[in-house]
C-alpha cells in the first residue's frame, strides 16, 4: 500500500466523560473554539467506564490515537470513578509502551465542563502529536483497513 | 464439466485448476426470502428462492441446508418444502438463538446465503416405498416431516395408507399451515390426528401428550414410522411404539447436533463414529442403539 | 502468610506419608496431589480418594504444576478436599480464596516444602534427547539417555518460576523486564512480534492461570466481537495476550504457570511482571496472594496517585 | 519409480535449498525465537537458522496443508442485498523439506477426511501443489511411538525421502512429483547431486541404527489392540474416563500440536468493509465446541476429553479400515500442561494388552 503518497488523515478516538469533558466539548463548540474533525468523540458515563478493551478495540478498528478525558481528580460525578480510571490507564499505557506501541498514541487528560478552551487545546495538541507520529501500524487489524476484494 | 450447484451470476470458477478442480462445498449461494409466514408465536416459515427464481439446488425429503446471514451466524435447517415443488424452498424456523432471532425480524426480499443439500434424507424411494406410513411429529418437529408427507402425497400411488399424528403444547403452537387444516385431512387414505398437551378453551380435539395418544390410536403394526420432535418426545414415543409391538427397525427419526461444515469434516456433529450432517440426520432407530448415548 | 487451619509439616515426614495420614485419619475426604506418569517426569495433577489410589502418588522434582486452580471446581463438590501447596502455590490459593472462587470451608490446605522443580523442556532444549532417568548429584544432574549419559547443571534446568522463588533469596525477577524496558520502542515491538507470532492460541495459558477463572471468558463469547479462535492476523496475536495480562493485573501472583505450559515457550510471565513492577513502583510494593483479605492495587486508589503521563517520562528510549 | 539414490554433501546443503527455493516457496524447520517451526526459507536471509537436528516442530507439518486459519469467502451486505466475493488465497507450488516419518503419515490420515467426497478444495489444492521431502529420524526421542502404527522412522514416506549419514544427505524420489522435482534440480545445477546408487552402505547402516534405537525406546511395543469398533460402547462407557480427565484443563494444546487433529470452525469477521468468512482450527476440548442454541451435549470435560481419544482410537478407525488417527509423534506427550496424553489413555483403558 502506498500510504506515504497519500495525505495522512488520522483517526482519533476520544472517550469523554458525560459530566465534565463531554460538556467541555459542548462548551468548546458553543464558544466556537476549533478542534480537529478527525477526533471522534464517544460519550461514556464516567472515565472509569472505559474498559481497557475499548482502547484496544479502537486501535483494532483503525484508530491512530486514543484519548480519555474525564473530570478532574476530586470532581468525579460518582465521587471516585476517575481515580480508578487513572490507575487503570496508567498501567495500560505503560503496558502498551512495553509492547512497543508508541506511547504518544495514548493519553489521559482531565477537562471540566467549564474548560472549553482546555478541551480545544488538548485535542489540538493530541492531534498534532498523532500527525507527527503518522499512521498507527503496530496495533491495528489489517483486515479492518483493507477493502475486501477478489 | 462443473457439477456444482452454484450457478448464479457473479460466481466464476477458475477452470485453470485442470483436473483438480472441485466445487467448493463450503461456499454458499444467494437465496432470496420471498415470503414470510407466521406459523406460531415463535415459528415462522420462510420461502426462499434463487435470485432468478426457482429452487437453489436439488434435494430429497429430510435433507438440510445451511442458511446464513454473514456476520450473524450460519446454521443447519431442515428443508420443509417437498422437492416436488420446483418454485421455492421453505424453512420453518423456531426462534431460539442468535441467527434465528435475526431471521425472525427480517422482511421479504432480504437475501441470505444458502448451501446444501446436506445429509441422507428419508429413504422415500427404497425402504419407504409401498409401505403404510405413520408420521409422528411434535412441535417444530413437523418441519422435516412435512417435506416427506408432501413428497409422498405427490407420488400417492407409491405408498399405502398415510397417518399423521401431530401434537404441540397448545393449539397456537400447532404449526399453522394450510395443508394441516385444509388439504391433508381431505385426501383419500390419509388421516390427520391432532393433539395438544393441556385442555384449552375452544379446542374440541384430543388432549394429551403424543406418546400416549399414539398408544390410544392403536395403529396396526405393519406401518413404517417416521418420528420427529424434541428429544424427550422422541424418547417416550419410541418407548410407546415398542410397547405396542413396533420394532425399532420400523422407526426412522432425525437427529440434531451442532454443525459447521455440513460435509462430515469439521468434526462437530458426531455421535460415535457417525456424523449427523453426512450419515444422518435420518437414522433408523436400531442404528442409534449401536451408537454411544451422547446426543 | 496466615497459618490458621492449615496443615504444616512440623515433623518433617515425607509428603507421601503426610498424604497417607490425612486420608487415613479422615481429616479430608479426598486429596489433591500428583500422580506418577508414564515416564519419570510427566506427573499429572490428580485427586486421590482412598489409600489404595495413593500407590500412584508422587512428589518429586517434576511436580511443578500449581494445584490451586483445580479447587475452583473441586471445592464445590461434596466433602472436604485436602490440597498440597508448594510455597509458591499458596499465593494463588490465597488469591482465589480472596476472590471467593474457592470455597474455603471445603478445603484443607497442606503446606509442603519445595527445593525447586525441574523443567523437562529446558533439559530438552539443551539438546538432550531420549531421556530415560535423572539423578540429582549435588548441583549437577546425571541424565541417562538412549544416547548415553549426559550431565547438566541443576540451576540451568529449574522451572522459570523457581529461579526467582518468592520464599528464597533469589535473583532479581525483574531483570528481563528491565532489559526490555531499556530497548527502543521499535526493538520492543520487534521482540514481542517475534515471540507472540509463535502463539497458536491453544489457550493453555488462560486455562492454567489461577487468576483466570471467569465463568465465560470474553474470548469465548461470540457477542464480544473478539472471540476469534485463531490468530488470523498480528493484531489478534497481541490482543489476546494484552487483554489476558491486563485482566489479571493486580491479581497475578507471578506463579509462572503461563510460561511453564506455553507449548511455544513464549515468556508470557514477562508481561505480568512488567505490570507487577509498575504497580510496585507507582503504588507501593504489593504481592498478590500474600494474604486472603487485602485489597489489590487496582481496586483502591490514593488521592495523589501518579498521573498517566508518567508513562511518557520514564523508561526506555523514545 | 526410480530407485536411484543421490547424495549431496551436508556442507553443500545450502545449495540444495537455494536450488529448490529458486522458483517456489520452500518450507524448512527454522528457528524462530527459540522454537523450531516450518517457515518459508529466504535464500537471501543469512540469519535464518535451519534446524535439522530437532525432531518435532511444535506446530506439525499439517499446518502447510491445513493452515491454522484461512480465508474462505467474503460477503458485502447492502440493505437487503448480499454479495458473495470469493477471495480464497491462490495456492502456489511449494516444497516442504525435513518432514518426519510421523508427520508424513499424518497426511494420509488427513487425506481420508479432506479428500473424501465432497473434496475439501483448499486442502486438495495444497496437497496437489505441495512436494513433501521427508527426513529419517537419526535420533528418535523417548516419546516416539510411531512404530505402533507401522511407521518406519528409518524410511519415511513422502514424495522424496532423505537421510543424513556419513556427512551426506541421501536423496531418493518415491513419486512422480518427487522425480519431477529431482529432475528440475538437476536441470538447474547438474553437479548438485552425486549418483550413489549401489554405494549406499553407509545409508543402510544408518537405517539399521535407527531401527535398533527404536526397538529400545520405552514405548516400544505399545499395543492398541484393544481399540476396535466392536468395543466402541464398552470403551465409551468405561468409568476410567472420569479419572483420566481429572487433570485436563480444557485447553487446546494437544489438538493444535497434533498432526492428525482435523476439526475446524467456520467464523465470520466483520471488518467494517465487509464480512470475511474464514476457517480455523478448532478443538473438541473447548467448552463451546458443540454448544448450540438448545444446549450442549457434552457438558463436562470428561465428555470432551473422551471425545478426543474416542475419535483417534475408535471412531476414526471404524470409518477407515481400522487405521488409527494417531501417528505416534509424541507431541501431546511433550506438550500437555497436565501431562495427560494418548499413551496414558491407551494404557489405562486398554489395560491388559500393555501390562
Amino acid at each position: 500500500m502506498s500510504i506515504e503518497n497519500k495525505e495522512f488523515k488520522p483517526l482519533i478516538v476520544a472517550f469523554c466523560c458525560n459530566w465534565c469533558s463531554y460538556a467541555g466539548a459542548d462548551l468548546a463548540g458553543t464558544s466556537r473554539l476549533a478542534y480537529p474533525a478527525e477526533i471522534k468523540i464517544i460519550r461514556v458515563p464516567c472515565s472509569c467506564r472505559v474498559n481497557p478493551m475499548f482502547v484496544l478495540r479502537a486501535f483494532q478498528r483503525g484508530a491512530d490515537g486514543v484519548i480519555i478525558a474525564g473530570c478532574h481528580p476530586g470532581d468525579c460525578h460518582y465521587t471516585t470513578g476517575n481515580y480508578y480510571a487513572r490507575r487503570r490507564m496508567t498501567l495500560l499505557f505503560s503496558m502498551l509502551d512495553f509492547f512497543g506501541i508508541e506511547k504518544e498514541r495514548t493519553r489521559v487528560d482531565w477537562v471540566s465542563a467549564a474548560e472549553g478552551v482546555k478541551f480545544s487545546t488538548v485535542m489540538n495538541d493530541f492531534s498534532k502529536k498523532i500527525h507527527e507520529l503518522g499512521e498507527n501500524r503496530r496495533l491495528g487489524d489489517l483486515r479492518c483497513k483493507m477493502p475486501i476484494e477478489k | 464439466m462443473c457439477s456444482c450447484s452454484c450457478s448464479h451470476e457473479g460466481h466464476e470458477h477458475d477452470h485453470n485448476h485442470g483436473h483438480e478442480h472441485h466445487a467448493d462445498a463450503l461456499i454458499p449461494v444467494i437465496g432470496v426470502v420471498t415470503d414470510i409466514r407466521v406459523d406460531t408465536p415463535d415459528v415462522k416459515t420462510f420461502r426462499v428462492t434463487a435470485p432468478e427464481g426457482g429452487i437453489c439446488f436439488e434435494y430429497m425429503p429430510g435433507q438440510c441446508a445451511m442458511l446464513s446471514i454473514p456476520a450473524v451466524g450460519e446454521a443447519m435447517f431442515s428443508i420443509t418444502s417437498s422437492p416436488t415443488n420446483r418454485e421455492f424452498m421453505e424453512f420453518s424456523i423456531k426462534k431460539c438463538g442468535t441467527l434465528t432471532d435475526w431471521l425472525h425480524q427480517i422482511e421479504p426480499e432480504q437475501e441470505l446465503t444458502i448451501r446444501g443439500p446436506y445429509g441422507n434424507g428419508f429413504p422415500v424411494d427404497d425402504a419407504l416405498a409401498g409401505q403404510d406410513l405413520l408420521f409422528i411429529a411434535g412441535g417444530i418437529g413437523l418441519a422435516p416431516l412435512r417435506s416427506v408427507i408432501n413428497y409422498c402425497l405427490h407420488h400417492r400411488d407409491r405408498y399405502g395408507s398415510i397417518d399423521i399424528v401431530y401434537g404441540a403444547r397448545s393449539s397456537s403452537d400447532l404449526v399453522d399451515i394450510d395443508e394441516l387444516k385444509n388439504i391433508w385431512p381431505t385426501l383419500e387414505n390419509t388421516n390427520v390426528h391432532l393433539t395438544i398437551d393441556r385442555e384449552e378453551e375452544g379446542w374440541d380435539g384430543h388432549v394429551g401428550f403424543v406418546p400416549s395418544y399414539v398408544k390410544e390410536l392403536d395403529f396396526s403394526l405393519d406401518k413404517t414410522v417416521l418420528l420427529c420432535g424434541p428429544p424427550i418426545m422422541i424418547k417416550f414415543t419410541l418407548a410407546s411404539l415398542q410397547e405396542m409391538g413396533f420394532d425399532k427397525t420400523q422407526v426412522y427419526t432425525t437427529m440434531e447436533l451442532k454443525m459447521k461444515c455440513g460435509v462430515g469434516k469439521c468434526g462437530r456433529c458426531n455421535i460415535g463414529s457417525k456424523y449427523v450432517c453426512k450419515d444422518g440426520p435420518v437414522f433408523r432407530c436400531d442404528e442409534l442403539d449401536e451408537l454411544p448415548d451422547e446426543y | 502468610m496466615q497459618n490458621a487451619d492449615r496443615e504444616i509439616n512440623k515433623e518433617k515426614i515425607s509428603v507421601a506419608e503426610m498424604a497417607k495420614q490425612i486420608l487415613e485419619q479422615g481429616r479430608a475426604d479426598r486429596l489433591m496431589g500428583w500422580k506418577r506418569g508414564e515416564f519419570f517426569y510427566d506427573n499429572s495433577p490428580a485427586v486421590f480418594e482412598n489409600l489404595s489410589e495413593l500407590d500412584d502418588f508422587v512428589y518429586d522434582l517434576f511436580c511443578g504444576s500449581n494445584l490451586s486452580k483445580f479447587l475452583v471446581k473441586e471445592s464445590r463438590k461434596d466433602g472436604k478436599i485436602a490440597v498440597l501447596l508448594k510455597p509458591c502455590d499458596r499465593y494463588s490459593f490465597n488469591q482465589l480464596v480472596k476472590e471467593h472462587r474457592i470455597i474455603k470451608d471445603n478445603v484443607l490446605p497442606v503446606e509442603i516444602d519445595c527445593d525447586g522443580m525441574l523443567d523437562i523442556d529446558k533439559i530438552r532444549a539443551l539438546g538432550i534427547k531420549g531421556i530415560k532417568k535423572i539423578t540429582v548429584d549435588g548441583d549437577q544432574l546425571q541424565i541417562d539417555t538412549v544416547y548415553g549419559p549426559k550431565t547438566c547443571a541443576r540451576e540451568d534446568v529449574l522451572l522459570m518460576k523457581c529461579l526467582t522463588c518468592k520464599d528464597r533469596v533469589g535473583g532479581d525477577r525483574f531483570e528481563l523486564v528491565k532489559e526490555i524496558e531499556a530497548m527502543s520502542s521499535v526493538e520492543r515491538y520487534e521482540f514481542w512480534r517475534s515471540e507472540l507470532s509463535k502463539c497458536i492460541r491453544c489457550n493453555a495459558c488462560r486455562n492454567v492461570c489461577p487468576a483466570c477463572t471467569c465463568e465465560k471468558c470474553v474470548f469465548d463469547n461470540d457477542k464480544s466481537g473478539i472471540a476469534n479462535k485463531a490468530n488470523t492476523d498480528s493484531f489478534e496475536e497481541s490482543l489476546y495476550h494484552m487483554i489476558r495480562a491486563f485482566h489479571v493485573a493486580g491479581r497475578c501472583t507471578d506463579c509462572g504457570e503461563c510460561t511453564r505450559v506455553c507449548p511455544q515457550n513464549i515468556p508470557l510471565h514477562l508481561i505480568n511482571r512488567k505490570i507487577i513492577k509498575d504497580l510496585n513502583e507507582f503504588y507501593g510494593e504489593y504481592q498478590a496472594g500474600e494474604d486472603d483479605f487485602s485489597k489489590g492495587p487496582l481496586t483502591r486508589f490514593d488521592l495523589d496517585d501518579v498521573e498517566p503521563d508518567i508513562v511518557m517520562e520514564r523508561g526506555g528510549n523514545k | 519409480m526410480s530407485a536411484q539414490i543421490l547424495t549431496v554433501k551436508m556442507e553443500n546443503i545450502g545449495n540444495l535449498f537455494k536450488a529448490i527455493a529458486a522458483d517456489q516457496k520452500l518450507y524448512l524447520p527454522l528457528e524462530q525465537a527459540g522454537q523450531v517451526q516450518f517457515l518459508p526459507y529466504d535464500p537471501a536471509d543469512d540469519s535464518q537458522k535451519v534446524r535439522l537436528d530437532v525432531l518435532n516442530t511444535v506446530r506439525s507439518a499439517k499446518d502447510l496443508f491445513f493452515p491454522q486459519s484461512e480465508n474462505m469467502v467474503a460477503f458485502k451486505k447492502q440493505g437487503k442485498k448480499i454479495d458473495i466475493i470469493e477471495n480464497r488465497e491462490k495456492v502456489e507450488a511449494f516444497t516442504v523439506f525435513g518432514v518426519r516419518a510421523c508427520d508424513a503419515r499424518s497426511f494420509d490420515i488427513l487425506d481420508r477426511v479432506f479428500l473424501s467426497e465432497p473434496v475439501d478444495v483448499s486442502y486438495a489444492e495444497r496437497r496437489a501443489r505441495g512436494t513433501v521431502v521427508t527426513l529419517a529420524c537419526n535420533e528418535p526421542e523417548e516419546t516416539c511411538f510411531c512404530e505402533t502404527f507401522g511407521i518406519d522412522a528409518a524410511k519415511p514416506d513422502g514424495d522424496i525421502t532423505t537421510w543424513i549419514a556419513d556427512g551426506l544427505l541421501w536423496w531418493q524420489a518415491n513419486t512422480n512429483k518427487g522425480v519431477k522435482l529431482t529432475d528440475k534440480l538437476l536441470s538447474v545445477d547438474a553437479g548438485l547431486f552425486v549418483d550413489s546408487t549401489g554405494e549406499a552402505k553407509a545409508l543402510e547402516e544408518q537405517q539399521e541404527k535407527i531401527r535398533e534405537i527404536i526397538s529400545q525406546l520405552p514405548l516400544h511395543g505399545l499395543s492398541l489392540e484393544y481399540f476396535h469398533k466392536e468395543e466402541l460402547k464398552t470403551i465409551f462407557n468405561s468409568p476410567k474416563w472420569q479419572e483420566l480427565s481429572e487433570a485436563c484443563i480444557g485447553c487446546g494444546t494437544c489438538t493444535f500440536v497434533c498432526p492428525t487433529c482435523q476439526c475446524y470452525d467456520i467464523r465470520d469477521y466483520d471488518t467494517g468493509n465487509g464480512v470475511q468468512r474464514y476457517r480455523c482450527w478448532d478443538s473438541c476440548m473447548y467448552s463451546d465446541f458443540v454448544m448450540m442454541a438448545h444446549g450442549n451435549p457434552r457438558t463436562s470435560q470428561v465428555e470432551r476429553f473422551r471425545q478426543r481419544f474416542m475419535h483417534k482410537l475408535v471412531y476414526y478407525p471404524a470409518n477407515n479400515e481400522g487405521i488409527f488417527s494417531c501417528v505416534g509423534c509424541g507431541r501431546c506427550l511433550a506438550k500437555c500442561p497436565s501431562s495427560m496424553n494418548i499413551v496414558k489413555v491407551a494404557k489405562t483403558i486398554g489395560g491388559e494388552a500393555n501390562v
